[in-house]
């Protein structure tokens, strides 16, 4: 279980890989992992879509 | 005042377009060339999707050397090509004189096998702004050929859709036309749409898919901010949008 | 008005030049990273030697190529770090409006194995005119930073010596300062000679070789031709030709 | 042996390859092998010298 950095909520989570986005599933935040072992969350930022060649 | 895009689907027929070639600023593509010269170097091309479906290259900086040289020498290219049709051709990448600047995405989303990452070190940009002075100072000296390599806010090169920047210089320079050279003009049900009023639009889109698509619905955006018409200009035959 | 030009052994050092690289008109060089990229494609690099011994990279079409791309990659170097300090730059090729026109060697004679041998698929070139009316109208827009690479009668790329295309620009342009920055400023004897009068040359001459010795007699020739100054910047010093 | 497309002399070759340049003994002209079986020369023009990167 980890913590949701914006709502405290616990969130179960299963294996995780480093830059993986997942959502918390009671505040809907996107949260990226930022840390293995242990599993550090940080809140990810809307982003603007928008591509080159 | 007319631009032109050459897609990169075109870049080795080019021939086979005569007059439609007499644009007054001239963009291109070249993701062929960057898939080419990224397999002879043995580096894979990452192609990744975003959350909303959008595919686009994931380039790193190692990648963005590879960009930049293959984007290049397809610009030199179609500069030779109009230098030998009497054309005064100019090449330049948005580097040179600042003309096209644009905003490193510090972070993309993407999917990649499935699941949703942050990418941290892609060297895309989005267009931020276009040196209109300066692209119209130097259309005076000669043809502009603008590649599509933006600079970042750390004045370096940054990988730029060809497509949209062909929209972004249309649209600031309030060009009258604006003609995407592709290898095909827009089929539904295997016939060429010749004409499509930009209202009618919707009724369209549901026969086009990826690139198409993307031109299509940057063709609507066009005429609905002044440019008077788009023209998607293939091998067999084109496609009007007003 | 002051030309320079930035030798390919520099391109990675341009940090530890400051002011010096404020020229009107920069040229450059970039064999460094031809060879890196040729090597990269499993390319072998081929440098011949001509009859009168001096050696030079053997360009057939598929080695012309790399070239364009490897000097545009050090082209976009040089504007990248030149607008990162507030220097306006516009990076060119000789394609663009047709700056550098070169004749192609179609017979290139050249020792290999010890026999004398005719190469005729050899794309480098013979500078023969600088557009001197476009140079002088581009530098009030920008400082253009020229590739040695030049358009042929064909409209095709050209290689050409980047010591010889400043030379040839800096005459052309009546330049009052010619720039060569380099590794290493001339020495004799281990020790950096400061200053050379033109009517001494032919008592440094002999200390010289290779690349140097023809950046001497290039600087020789300027200052013959009107240039009133010639330095060669290296990393450790400088020398004066006058 | 093979005959000087210039002077006409009579020339002792040795073994050859395509595009070698040799020098007529007799009237000092360069010639270029341009063929071989049977061997071929041609005058080879002077040049200037002149190189790129």
């Amino acid at each position: 279980m980890v913590e949701c950095p914006v709502c405290g909520a616990e969130i179960e989570v299963g294996e995780l890989e480093l830059h993986q986005i997942i959502e918390c599933p009671v505040c809907g935040v996107e949260l990226e992992v930022v840390g293995l072992d242990p599993v550090v969350l940080e809140e990810v930022p809307e982003v603007e879509e928008d591509w080159g060649e | 005042m007319r631009v032109v895009k050459i897609g990169g689907a075109v870049l080795d027929r080019l021939e086979e377009f005569d007059g439609i070639l007499e644009g007054d600023i001239i963009t291109h593509g070249g993701s062929d060339y960057v898939d080419e010269l990224s397999r002879r170097l043995g580096i894979e091309v990452k192609r990744l999707k975003s959350p909303s479906g959008v595919e686009f290259r994931y380039t790193p900086k190692e990648v963005l050397e590879i960009y930049l040289m293959a984007i290049m020498k397809a610009n030199k290219r179609i500069v030779s090509l109009l230098q030998s049709r009497g054309i005064n051709a100019i090449g330049l990448s948005g580097l040179d004189l600042g003309l096209i600047k644009a905003e490193r995405k510090k972070l993309v989303k993407a999917i990649i096998n499935g699941k949703k990452v942050a990418i941290r070190d892609d060297y895309s940009g989005i267009i931020r702004e276009i040196n209109v002075k300066v692209l119209r100072e130097l259309s005076k000296v000669g043809v502009p050929v603008i590649a599509p390599i933006a600079m970042s806010e750390a004045y370096e090169p940054l990988n730029i859709d060809g497509d949209k920047l062909a929209h972004a210089i249309a649209l600031s320079l309030k060009a009258d036309e604006l003609v995407f050279l592709t290898d095909t003009a827009f089929l539904a049900d295997g016939e060429i749409v010749e004409k499509i009023k930009v209202n009618e639009m919707e009724e369209f889109l549901p026969f086009a898919k990826g690139g198409m698509k993307r031109k299509l619905l940057m063709a609507k955006k066009s005429v609905e901010s002044g440019v008077k018409k788009v023209i998607i200009q293939g091998l067999n035959g084109r496609t009007v949008i007003e």
